[in-house]
């Protein structure tokens, strides 16, 4: 009997092992976990703002509400779903898929998990508290600097510590990934998933902190009466949107990369042939990465930057679907010549193909400045970004989550429930957003609450509901399938016939995930095992004591502290009790960190003895 | 988890008859922090850029209020300047004596350090001081105020950090002397403390030698 | 195999239907049947990308296509492991140069525009107007003309109208779809911008940057009309008397009441506009408050309870009127008829 | 615009001295590393590939430091912008492949000059040894300083052209001294240079008034251009000319963003180049290769 089989444990003791791990796996599925809530949240309202434009001049949800809705929609969305669920993969995969025993720093990884869940959960809460932020997820001053009520004030805050749960998981995956990699593991073997993890942190690593500062300027005009963005004291609200966008535009490769790090998983396994043109794979993602930091202000081509900023950045622009073209073609040729197995991890693939090659087409229309003048700001762009966040990111982390769920959850999801959830979210999908390319054109702007009657907007926008609730109902199919495997056989090992370390792990993977540290020969190293050897992945070296860290508790209470003094600011304004409130969460915050520094964690070590014991 | 051997400090003790070596990194978790600081203060870097960025377009919005030229003087700021470069190179003295073993020699660097910084933090204090009394000029009066007190004040704000950061850190260690387990966190404590220092000579030069100039 | 195409195929029948079923949108409206110099270049480039986009689409869809029919794992022949092709030099050659070819295309004649779009050197001989984006209207001003107006934009046809924009709140952005695209109106600088229709017609303007609650109903309208007409508006503008008492007592009524509650911020002629918009014309608008009819029942409603019909609207609860008074008060206002030029002199408004 | 220049003579645009000396520096670069190369102690002969380099880089100094070009880049910026983008950028890439290595080898090993190369190579000086001048040379005062003084013109760009090459050597010379880092640092080093040059281009970018006296209508620029106008064409035309406006379809603001603009793009697509020629003939080679079991791994 294996010692790391989970016993039958209470609830209690599985919530306390979650709330003080600083296990990698636990901490992905954490970020899994609540990215899912999140993502739930955003699609309900998601699906409430596609409710109210059902019909024209509808009133199933107020003005003021409405502009909460989208808010909170594309906050919770980008932020608090998607990021983290990338988050969570990468947390969990690309250590296995490295070699690696841990993060670079267990305990920060538990910080930043915790941040996160704080900082979603704050913001959230604004709905209890007086009502949601309501300036658009790009909150542009100086509509949010004015906006009343304690709205933007729970973005601002919530947004602060879910980012720097976010900067503080970006330094982590840098670190571990130079520093850890298991022998023979070069640069030039690394997975593309691990690879995309990498160049994702370092986009992290240089948006994220100007989008902090963007927010302390908005905190400090909003609750100390400073004047960045107040023009009658000479502020200017421009430099809101460049600070955000700088932070912005990277944000959307932050979300794609990953996802393409997923593809160049899934397709290769599933055509049983090796990454088509790897190498340029790999540069293709550091030139998106390198050109999308000089591509901000074309989300400010109508700002009225002059003509020469604007020819500029349309130049940047489109030389981005040039490494992304080759992204795409070394994929097909991935495939070309293959044994193509249609799974639905693989379907969510084929998906993204086509889906993704449009919105990546309408982006370089929108790139076109003079063009933009008219799409900016439509449903057009709408339509644009949801082709490529949906058709991109979110099928990733459907292909993902169905591909790697017996790796985390030692179950297999029913493959017939798959394939119908994907047909319902492929067609629903495209249902609800093509055709608003062309409502976008018939002039309909977006962050509309009602369109109005006779403007030949009904239709458009009527198919469009449909195919959102298309995409609810996939949803809903999705959640069984979760529900249902928990009851199923446990998985066995390595069922999709995978090439690369992660799943030469036993099932369920251990805590320390590999018992031997495992030699890694060339690219697609169980591949190789499998085509050259045993299928088994050689040992790096002999059988010796493991050191693992120890959990704790203090992430959560760090974490917690830093919630209570940011109620604090929010509340600041209104009287004392807010300005107690910082001095108690900071304090207590600080605290923690004191205990940290004092309380010295050596960790402990696994005896050698012991793993004999275990499977290979 | 029943398979456990707890480790104790005795396996990060320095052994002095081997050859020196850098206990900062003669761990693994030393290797980490070390890389793990030069990738946060690159993302520090893009926040101060930021920073930098909103002062030079807000400088000249004075709304009517106290410029540039009206406030700064270069006698405080030039001493400013250097104590803490100096600070910076007490810091370097701190480590080479780590890197020695020392322990003793490094903590009298550090505390030296210390001092340079809070004393930096007073005269920066006694600045904003003298601004808001004799000038009005608080973070509310113009949008340059604001700018200007962000930037300044976020690196006063690192400073304050760096010196809690390092008060914690002597006194811990104060009687148990060094080993592998803690000479890392001098080691990037000293990395930060340098951070702040050139981040010092870009306000110098940006903020007030150009400032002087208008 | 044969089931997946089949519900592609569906799919983009029913959508190309749609699509038909809906033509391009409402003639004054849509950006797809541009009438305006600024649409007009947008338009043939959007077509001219489009098409390029269509031809990579193409083929990436015919490799696909290829690669889903042919390579397909075979019953039978689960076992057999295909040839693991490394790379192609070649080929990958071809596929970055291609793509930078077609981008360079895309961009030769974007930049141009870019640059013709954004050129200002014939403003000072053309007509100016200062456009003033509110919470949720639009006030513009005839700067050589002392003509003031809000809601309703006239312009001639045939000429460039340099549009001098600036915000008195947040952020607004100025777009009539289908004379010219958008740009923004700022808080803290004038952006200037020109139009040009080309047609008379009453050209549909929308609000396209989030600006609160009300954002999606602050459209307004272009009134194109030919040069004469443009004159003669301009000059019974110039002439209106803001003092001229109507000639019914009902309204004679209503413009007392009118002026002791609301000219604290509503004006009349060319005064410089206050809180709300100027009402000179205001007879002749083609809807009021962005969006409504302009009925005597409809203005009654707003004047009772205006937070309803435009909600966050800065004119909620700033007076005092009983439903009798606001009722002579909407007789007034919709006598006020200064021009013979109308809405209607361009056509009217497309219903 | 080319009629417009016409009137500054045929020496002013063609220097035809420069080109003499063009010409005879290629002519040298032919027989000392070809024929007479062991006088020199030279072993192995260049290759077609490094003559061809060697020629095109006298050849584009040429165009950017004789043609017309050179005396447009008195007036408008964006030749000013054209002419720096090859000559530091392009030119000194060239001359570093085109030469054959045992001319740089000597330079290394050289008692006085080898240990100054090898000092300004490593990678932290270099990388701020160039940008930090080039950002300097175009602070306005420095800017028109120069365009204002023949001789330290000169000086100027000879200063500018010597840290063009120290910033390329260290990626392109394969001796082991300088070339200390590893493919990724390259690829980073190259990314740090695009990031350090762009403070100043986007100054130039987005400033709203003509930065540089240099290229404004009256007295600065007529200076400037004293520097390739031979005097006495200068003072027999002078009252004819209004402005720099005079030869350039662009205002003056334009030109310069323009300037900038080509500053920051053509950089970028050189730098892209050298990246892609790094990181591929780092990892093509690298990622097909399967360890034998038996290899012992470190
Ligand atoms: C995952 C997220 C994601 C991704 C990957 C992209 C990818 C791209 N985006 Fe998008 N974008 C968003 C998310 C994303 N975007 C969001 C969220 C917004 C709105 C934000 C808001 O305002 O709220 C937005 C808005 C947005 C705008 C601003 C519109 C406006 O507000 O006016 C622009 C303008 O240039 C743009 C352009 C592009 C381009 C050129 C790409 C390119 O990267 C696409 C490259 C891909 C291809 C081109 C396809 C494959 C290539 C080939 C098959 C090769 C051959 C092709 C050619 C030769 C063209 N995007
Ligand atoms: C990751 C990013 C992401 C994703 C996945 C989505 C997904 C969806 N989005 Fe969103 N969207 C944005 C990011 C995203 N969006 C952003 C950034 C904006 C701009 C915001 C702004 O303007 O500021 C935006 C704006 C936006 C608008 C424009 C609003 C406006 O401008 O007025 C619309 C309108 O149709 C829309 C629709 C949808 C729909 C129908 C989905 C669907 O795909 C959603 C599918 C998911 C579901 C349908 C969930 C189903 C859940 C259940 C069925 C619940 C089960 C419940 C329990 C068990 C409790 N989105
Ligand atoms: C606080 C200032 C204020 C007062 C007082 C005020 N209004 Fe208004 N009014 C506004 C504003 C602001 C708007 C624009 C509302 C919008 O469209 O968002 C407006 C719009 C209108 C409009 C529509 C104009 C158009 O062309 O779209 C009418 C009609 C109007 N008001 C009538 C009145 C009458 C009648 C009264 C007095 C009984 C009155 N207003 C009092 C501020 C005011
Ligand atoms: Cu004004 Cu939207
Ligand atoms: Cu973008």
């Amino acid at each position: 009997m294996s010692a790391t089989t989970t016993q039958k444990r209470g609830l209690g003791t599985v919530i306390w092992d979650y709330m003080t791990t600083v296990d990698h796996k636990k901490v992905g599925i954490l970020y899994l976990l609540f990215g899912g809530i999140f993502f739930l949240m955003a699609g309900v309202q998601a699906l409430l703002i596609r409710t109210q434009l059902i019909t024209p001049e509808n009133d199933f949800v107020s003005a003021g509400l409405y502009n909460e809705l989208i808010t909170m929609h594309g906050t919770n969305m980008l932020f608090l779903a998607a990021m983290p669920l990338f988050f969570g993969l990468m947390n969990y995969v690309m250590p296995l898929q490295i070699g690696a025993r841990d993060l670079a720093f267990p305990f920060l990884n538990g910080v930043g998990v915790w941040l996160f869940i704080f900082g979603g959960l704050l913001m959230n809460s604004s709905w209890f508290f007086g009502g949601a932020p309501d300036a658009g997820w790009t909150n542009y001053a100086p509509l949010s600097t004015q906006s009343p009520g304690h709205g933007v004030n729970f973005y601002v805050l919530g947004l602060q510590l879910a980012g720097a749960g976010t900067i503080i998981s970006g330094i982590n995956f840098i670190a571990t990934i130079v520093l850890m990699r298991g022998p023979g593991m070069t640069y030039m073997r690394m997975p593309l998933f691990s690879w995309t993890t990498l160049v994702t942190s370092i986009l992290i690593l240089f948006a994220f902190p100007a989008f902090t500062i963007a927010l302390f300027l908005m905190q400090f005009d909003r609750m100390f009466d400073t004047a960045f963005f107040d023009i009658a004291l000479g502020g200017n609200s421009i430099i809101w949107q460049h600070l955000f966008w700088i932070m912005g535009h990277p944000e959307v490769y932050i979300l794609v990369l990953p996802a393409f790090g997923i593809f160049s998983e899934v397709i290769p396994t599933f055509s049983k042939k090796r990454l088509f043109g790897y190498t340029a794979m790999v540069f293709a993602t550091f030139l998106i990465a390198f050109l999308g930091f000089m591509v901000w202000a074309h989300h400010m081509f109508t700002v009225g930057l002059g003509p020469v900023a604007n020819a500029l950045f349309a130049i940047g622009t489109m030389a981005i679907a040039v490494p992304t073209g080759i992204k795409i073609f070394n994929w097909l040729l991935t495939m070309w010549g293959g044994s193509i197995k249609i799974t639905t991890p693989m379907l969510y693939a084929l998906g993204f193909i086509p889906s993704f090659t449009i919105g990546g087409m309408t982006g370089v229309m929108l790139g076109s400045t003079v063009a933009d003048y008219q799409f900016h700001d439509t449903y057009f762009v709408v339509a644009h970004f949801h082709y490529v966040i949906i058709g991109g990111s979110v099928f990733g982390i459907l292909a993902a989550v169905h591909y790697w769920w017996p790796l985390m959850f030692n179950r297999m999801l029913s493959e017939k429930l798959g394939k119908l959830e994907f047909w319902l979210f492929f067609t629903g999908f495209h249902l609800t957003f093509f055709i608003q390319h062309f409502l976008g054109l018939m002039g309909m702007p977006r962050r509309y609450w009602v369109f109005l009657e006779n403007q030949e907007l009904d239709l458009g926008n009527l198919i469009s509901t449909i195919g959102a609730y298309l995409m609810g109902i996939a949803v809903i199919v999705l959640l069984i399938n979760v529900v249902l495997s928990y009851f199923k056989e446990p998985a066995p090992r390595d069922p999709w016939d995978g090439r690369t370390l992660e799943w030469a792990v036993p099932n369920p993977t251990p805590y320390y995930n590999f018992k031997h540290t495992p030699l890694t020969r060339g690219l697609d190293p169980l591949w190789i095992e499998k085509m050259e050897g045993d299928g088994k992945i050689k040992p790096a070296e002999p059988l010796h004591d493991l050191h693992m860290p120890y959990g704790s508790i203090l992430p959560f209470l760090m974490s917690l502290g830093f919630t209570i003094a940011s109620f604090g600011f929010i509340y600041q304004l209104d009287g004392p009790h807010g300005r107690i409130l910082i001095y108690i969460g900071m304090a207590f915050a600080i605290g923690c960190m004191i205990v940290r520094s004092l309380k010295d964690d050596y960790g402990y070590n696994i005896p050698k003895e012991v793993l004999e014991k275990e499977d290979d | 988890m029943s398979h456990q051997e707890t480790i104790g400090r005795s396996a990060h003790k320095i052994n002095p008859n081997k050859a020196p070596i850098d206990p900062s990194r003669a761990t693994p978790e030393g290797k980490y922090k070390h890389l793990g600081i030069w990738i946060f203060l690159g993302s520090e870097t893009v926040l101060f850029a930021s920073l930098f960025g909103t002062y030079i377009a807000l400088k000249n919005s004075t709304a009517g209020g106290p410029t540039t030229q009206d406030l700064y003087g270069l006698e405080l700021v030039f001493l400013m300047t250097l104590l803490l470069l100096t600070s910076s190179l007490t810091s370097v003295y701190a480590i080479y004596h780590m890197k020695n073993n020392n322990f003793k020699k490094m903590q009298l660097w550090m505390g030296i350090t210390g001092l340079l910084g809070l004393a930096f933090l007073a005269c920066e204090i006694y600045e904003f001081a003298h601004y808001i009394t004799d000038y009005g000029f608080t973070f509310r009066s113009s949008a340059f105020g604001s700018a200007f007190y962000t930037l300044v004040g976020f690196h006063g704000g690192h400073v304050i950090f760096g010196l809690s950061w390092l008060i914690v850190l002597m006194m811990r260690n104060a009687k148990r002397g060094l080993d592998t387990y803690n000479a890392p966190k001098y080691n990037t404590f000293a990395l930060y403390w340098h951070f702040i220092d050139v981040v010092w000579v870009f306000i110098f030069t940006v903020v007030y030698l150009m400032g002087m100039v208008g | 195999m044969k089931r997946w195409m089949g519900k592609f195929k569906a799919l983009m029948l029913f959508t190309f239907l749609t699509i038909l079923l809906a033509g391009c949108g409402k003639e004054n409206l849509t950006a797809l049947d541009p009438k305006g110099y600024g649409a007009e270049i947008s338009f043939n480039l959007i077509l001219y990308i489009t098409f390029i986009m269509i031809g990579v689409f193409v083929v990436v869809m015919v490799i696909y296509t290829i690669v889903l029919l042919r390579y397909r794992e075979k019953k039978g022949q689960e076992n057999e492991i295909p040839v693991q092709v490394e790379g192609n030099t070649k080929l990958e050659i071809v596929w970055t140069v291609i793509p930078i070819i077609l981008v360079i295309i895309i961009l030769i004649p974007t930049i141009f525009y870019t640059f013709d779009l954004a050129d200002t050197s014939e403003a000072s001989t053309s007509i100016n107007v200062d456009v003033t984006g509110n919470q949720y209207w639009w006030h513009f001003e005839y700067q050589d003309e002392e003509v003031s107006t809000s809601q309703d934009l006239y312009i001639p046809t045939g000429e460039k109208v340099y549009l001098n924009m600036i915000s008195s709140d947040v952020i607004h952005s100025f777009w009539v779809p289908t004379i010219s695209g958008k740009m923004d109106v700022n808080p803290e600088n004038v952006n200037t911008m020109y139009i040009e229709a080309y047609e008379e017609g009453v050209y549909w303007g929308k609000c396209a940057e989030l600006c609160g609650p009300s954002h999606s109903l602050m459209d307004f309208k272009v009134i194109a009309v030919s040069p004469e007409e443009y004159e003669q508006w301009i000059t019974d503008m110039q002439n209106v008397d803001p003092e001229e008492v109507p000639a019914d007592a009902v309204a004679q009524e209503g413009q007392d009441l009118f002026q002791n509650n609301c000219m604290g911020c509503h004006a009349l002629g060319s005064a410089p506009s206050g809180v709300g918009p100027n009402l000179t014309n205001f007879g002749d608008r083609t809807h009021f408050v962005g969006y409504l009819e302009p009925t005597k029942e409809n203005l009654v409603d707003w004047i009772m309870d205006p937070e309803t019909l435009k909600p966050g609207n800065k004119m909620t609860g700033t007076y005092d009127v009983t439903e009798e008074e606001a009722d002579k008060i909407a007789e007034y206002l919709m006598q006020l008829k200064p021009s013979e030029v109308t809405p209607e002199s361009a056509g009217g408004i497309i219903d | 615009m080319w009629l417009e220049l016409q009137i500054f003579g045929f020496r002013a645009l063609w220097s035809p001295y420069f080109f003499t000396f063009c010409l005879a520096l290629g002519v040298i670069y032919y027989l000392v590393a070809g024929p007479y190369r062991h006088k020199f102690g030279g072993k192995e002969k260049p290759t077609i590939k490094q003559h061809i380099l060697m020629y095109t880089a006298l050849f584009l100094l040429y165009v950017v430091k004789g043609s017309p070009i050179d005396l447009l880049s008195h007036m408008m910026f964006t030749a000013h912008m054209i002419q720096m983008v090859v000559f530091l950028l392009i030119f000194p890439i060239l001359v570093i492949k085109g030469l054959p290595l045992w001319i740089w080898e000597k330079a290394l090993r050289n008692k006085t000059l080898g240990p100054i190369i090898r000092l300004l190579t490593k990678p932290i000086i270099s990388l701020l040894l160039f940008n930090g001048l080039f950002s300097v040379y175009h602070i306005p005062v420095v800017f028109d300083f120069s365009k204002s003084a023949p001789a330290w013109h000169f000086v100027i760009h000879s200063i500018l052209l010597i840290a063009a090459f120290i910033v390329f050597i260290p990626l392109l010379l394969p001796f082991k001294e300088i070339n200390t880092m590893t493919p990724l640092l390259k690829v980073g080093y190259i990314f740090a240079n695009g990031v350090l040059i762009t403070p100043a281009c986007v100054l130039i970018i987005f400033t709203k008034t003509p930065a540089y006296e240099a290229y404004l209508a009256g007295g600065a620029w007529l200076q400037a251009l004293a520097i390739c106008v031979p005097g006495d064409v200068l003072d027999g035309i002078e009252i004819t000319l209004s402005g720099p406006e005079m030869f350039s379809p662009l205002s003056t603001i334009n030109d310069q963003q323009f300037g900038g603009v080509i500053m920051k793009t053509l950089q970028e697509v050189v730098y892209l180049t050298l990246m892609v020629r790094v990181f591929f003939g780092w990892f093509r080679e690298k990622s097909r290769d399967v360890d034998p079991v038996s290899v012992e791994v470190n």
